[in-house]
């Protein structure tokens, strides 16, 4: 029930001085509207995960981490796995962040990266199961905001695919219904690489990755996460106002053209790639 | 209790586009409006498409509570959607899913482009959606109503605002999906836009199209938008009409 | 540990108004003291609901919808079925209910309407064993207010046992621990009806079926629930204020009086009664 | 554990009248009462009424808290009714529960009309009432010894209050049921009353009986509520007794 | 989150008196420093609970009660029986106390109970199991504050460990996975009885058993349980303040003087001492 | 997952005085520290001792939320300790624990007597403390981050506060438990000390220790202390070196 006042009180000066400044087609710190800041991507940080990863964008941080149960799979869908994903606005990234159990904006955006890994169906749900109907492998996806300098919603989408392209499955033997988890282990089950990216809208302007001070000023947000082929697999427009099916559109070849660039960069940080 | 469908063995399209439910490819649900049924709200409205049925209360502008969520230059628009514990094929809890809460935030996002917030300073103008029945298509149909129930309560808009959701059913962009559609179609993507404006005021997707389909899939939307948006305008000229005709009658 | 200030401080005036406008027996919307508003009544609005019913009295509007699923009985009663009411204030009902959890008025509100049917006795509940001390049927009863002009306690209660009275439960067959539910189905057993009246007193008068602006200067409200026979089911007492022995009883007949009236519009309006 | 009981085989009332505990039909539990036992609060009060046993403290008058709950012409009655988690066969949550919520409603609103909540503006009265042990009875033990507390806090009262549970056995209205008696018996009837201005203030009833019964109830009720009374003045006395003697010690 | 300001803005000049006072050896309810207030103690006060005990220490009072369940073992201890140890601060026992969930004081005062209990090893966990791996008793030993003039931890330990040391359990016969509970009952088998001791540092004072008075100026408290062979089997210090490595040390002498009068008057007042 | 370990078989100390990860009594794990890695907040700092890594960021002194929190005379100081779901062998819930509540409030305390909060009135100093990976010592860890955290955000302290917890392996008293020796140790007992004062800050002990072990676990924590101190120095001592290059760059 929480409404959220995005545009501040003070913000209609601030965002006149701004609109004149994107007109020149460089933002305030020197990128092209459709430029992506530096990402840095770093893996397998805590022994006791299964997986993790940390992820940089700029000044903005977000870390995942992975653990991994067996439990019994949702009634309709007996012969999958589960992927479930958890995000915290951690008080560490931005004076605004109360601890405590995570507001609206939290959720949305735990819900973005969690359907932009699970309703892409890059992964292979059915790859997760150890007995049919009755046991199957959880994967628990914890995301921690931890520095934010605008755009989380990408750092933390980053950071859980980087996580679960590197994470470890144990193998298991079945016996009946005895489940014996071996040594050796496997990769989560991946085949494409789901990416998001997110435009502001600011004025009349798209601008690829916003920084802390261009979203407080945005009014708009379009997150859509895309896969290799072209294919967007979810969109969320996030804030109290509109945009044009043109922008729909634009927004949709910025994605995609900066998506396949962090593709790149993934992989190459990361040394693997979807099977 | 839903019949469980293997959409593996019964295609939800026909080789001639024939829909599961005998619609065509670009066909909306039955589709009914009413405004005015609730008395102690400052509006109402009532909406089902197809099995979809969903009740919207506004009240206000008024006083904001609590008092410091206030805004000194405008309105503020609560909105809250909640599904009735027997609207689903299993119980629902009755507390707020997470679910419940993004959907709550994204249809306030969806109308605030909409209201004119600026002429109400320091009120609170509250909509309630309440889901009774969901057969997909909840959030759409929600929206709709909402702003039926706005327009009711004689809440200055810059627009109406009316939404649908489109899908991808065997490969084929779709107007409306229903429940089993949604569980079993390649894609799912409510859209909620202003008709006179043309904005697009909620886009989400759930699952995988290409930029053609995106594109097909938005005009679509559009379409059904204007559809809706007629009868939303039928539905608040019949309130009106009664009312004026009940007050004859006095 | 809400303190509830049921008489409001302005009521005073309007409540020796009120008083001196009852002394002439007839009330502000024209109705008698023991006069009940016209009540409508209709069910199976909800195909996914196993039974569902919308009751208005006057401007009052409550809406009940069961569903049903199988599971353990309670340890005392391992051969019994389980009915479980929940009651939410809908904020559409009135500018003063908020969304929430439930809080004492509502959880009041609801365990009288539980009371009325449960302790009634009115529904037989070994035939909602399915296997004993393991699997029986429990009744989810699911009441809304909708809209609260006054009453909401009778609204619910109606609405409550009309979903009842239409519901229907599926026949099973069970073979060892395995239950299988059969495509015929059949009514929830109950062999009485328990009908809710409410009276309200304002100053030294009795009103039945109370609207919002009478319970609003009301001091005391009484919900009597009878069945056919005169048996009183369940009562309650509610509000800030005392009555005296007399007036119990006078409710009682008030209560009984009124029962009848409604059971027979409820049995006319669903085309059932109890078996 | 709580001996499981047949009620079929075994019955709750023999023929002559006489109870499973060996009492008369209109017979009360043994009752015992004391004030002042705790030293930390503004008044106290303990009951023992059968094996249900009771212990409330009364805070206040004093400011209300949180402050927006403050009237400004009267005092505000705050009251608690809570089972101890060991207080139960099965251990008890000590999360309220929707039946203690309920409880402490009605005990409140028990209480109300016997406080001269008007003497103190803006300020709150609270009544803690923890339920040490209960065996049936313990919405009125709770109340009996509430309104004792509070007299021993020195709040102005209209009249004390007093509360048992009437019921009915084998067709038999009797008096004060302990928990076999209530689990197994056909009605329970809890009733509060102000003995000196003869006035109800709760009323429930659990089950079925007949106008006859219900009017026979509330007569035994009020003639124990007499012999309550009779106790809680005692009870009062001998505090009042002991503090003097206790002074005169100083 | 909560913060606690411990000394309240009043309490400098007050400090100042009581330090005056104190440096005379004597405390204002006329006790030395490192004399303990009388204790009074009371079991089986309840039939229903397993165990019971009400302490008495000068004004301060709480009672603990024990209720007994079977269920599983946690994972890693398949063959110990479970205690776990709860406490509410009653709204009775003072003006201060409202009534809800535990705050962090409370939380913190019913751990150090629990770990006075549990961590001491003077139970036999062990011998609570009734089937290894899937069966064993549970005692669940609930604490209330009822009165509270200062050093509620020792109050609340001490009643804990008299309920435990005079609670009864039900013999058991197994037969297969079939547990039957006998009419013979035996006590929780306890070895030791470790005794919580509280020391409070006022100014350059060492406390022992502090009044409310002397808490409410008090810098630190620590509170030091320990068994008869002179070991310790918990510490927590508690209050934004220091203490230095000698002040421990006589804390701990402190302690185990007055934990070893505590215990001869526990043993004389139950008649029972640890096996 | 964490390999299970037989006490019994397996002792957690040889004759010789080595532990099970090569360590002698009283070596200290491997520690990391780091400070200011994190820009939106007053201060940070990063711990790694052993296999536990915790993140900490101060915000503050700023204005006390909510405000009835705010003291005339001083500053609150708030903490939270908390673990992140994949710190420990299985997933944590992330709603806070009781044990989570609790060392929240000892870290509290253990900070409170050196930082100097009369010098901001009215104002709030908060100090989270995440768990990134739990393997024993988090608390204490998290107290020496904290300070160095508190340090940066340039915070006026009477002295730092740094934290080692002792134990006890196979009778003898040894330095800075990791996991496995926690979980079979026979003693943990967390310290936290100001290193120049010589005062213990937390003092915390689950297990078994007589006077003579008391003592010597003291007397090792302050010789672990006085490690952490110096490494305290040397992390806030690189970070102010690389500003001012950094400076020196500009």
């Amino acid at each position: 029930m929480d409404s959220v006042n995005s545009i501040s009180e003070a913000a209609p000066l601030r965002l006149r001085d701004l609109n004149a400044v994107l007109a020149t087609g460089v933002r305030e710190d020197g990128r092209k509207l459709d430029e992506y800041r530096n990402i840095d991507i770093k893996t397998n940080l805590y022994e006791k995960a299964n997986g993790s990863a940390m992820v940089r964008i700029g000044n903005t941080v977000a870390v995942a981490g992975i653990k991994i149960a067996r439990g019994a799979p949702f009634p309709d869908t007996p012969n999958d796995g589960v992927l479930t994903v958890s995000l915290e606005l951690l008080p560490h990234a931005s004076p605004d962040f109360e601890p405590g159990p995570p507001d609206e904006g939290a959720i949305e955006m735990s819900r973005v990266v969690d359907r932009g890994l699970r309703e892409s169906k890059s992964i292979k749900y059915d790859e997760l199961c150890i007995i049919p109907g009755k046991s199957v492998w959880i994967i628990y996806v914890d995301v921690y905001a931890l520095d934010h300098d605008g755009n989380l919603q990408d750092a933390a989408g980053l950071a859980a695919l980087a996580a679960v392209l590197t994470a470890k499955l144990p193998e298991v033997k079945v016996e009946g219904d005895t489940v014996t988890e071996l040594e050796t282990k496997r990769p989560i089950p991946i085949v494409e690489t789901p990416v998001p990216v997110t435009v502001a809208k600011v004025g009349d302007h798209l601008l690829v990755d916003p920084s802390a001070a261009e979203e407080e000023v945005s009014s708009v947000r379009v997150t859509m996460t895309t896969i290799e082929s072209g294919v967007v697999a979810s969109i969320q427009k996030s804030g109290s106002d509109s945009i044009t099916m043109e922008e729909a559109l634009k927004i949709y070849d910025l994605a995609f053209a900066r998506a396949k660039e962090i593709r790149g960069k993934l992989t190459a940080a990361l040394g693997v790639s979807p099977a | 209790m839903v019949e469980a469908v293997d959409s593996g063995s019964k295609p939800l399209l026909s080789p001639d586009g024939i829909r599961t439910d005998g619609r065509k490819i670009d066909e909306m649900r039955k589709v009914k409006m009413e405004v005015g049924l609730l008395k102690n709200c400052s509006g109402s409205a009532y909406i089902e498409q197809g099995k979809t049925k969903i009740i919207v209360a506004v009240h206000g502008p008024r006083e904001a509570h609590p008092k410091h969520l206030a805004q000194p230059g405008r309105a503020i628009l609560r909105t809250r959607y909640h599904m009735a514990p027997f609207s689903t094929s299993d119980r629902k809890s009755p507390a707020p899913s997470r679910r419940e809460i993004e959907i709550t935030k994204v249809i306030r996002e969806a109308l605030e482009p909409a209201v004119m917030l600026d002429e109400f300073p320091k009120t609170s103008i509250d909509v309630f959606i309440e889901v009774l029945q969901a057969d997909a298509g909840t959030r759409s149909a929600g929206i709709t109503a909402a702003a039926l129930a706005l327009a009711e309560a004689g809440i200055p808009m810059r627009d109406m605002v009316a939404a649908v959701a489109v899908g991808k059913l065997e490969g084929r962009v779709v107007m409306d999906l229903n429940e089993e559609e949604d569980e079993h179609g390649q894609a799912d993507m409510p859209v909620a836009m202003m008709p006179n404006v043309n904005r697009i005021t909620l886009l989400q997707l759930n699952g995988r199209l290409t930029r053609a389909e995106l594109e097909e899939g938005l005009s679509m939307a559009r379409r059904g938008v204007d559809q809706l948006y007629e009868m939303q305008k039928q539905a608040l000229r019949e309130k009106y009409t009664s009312s004026e005709s009940a007050q004859e009658e006095d």
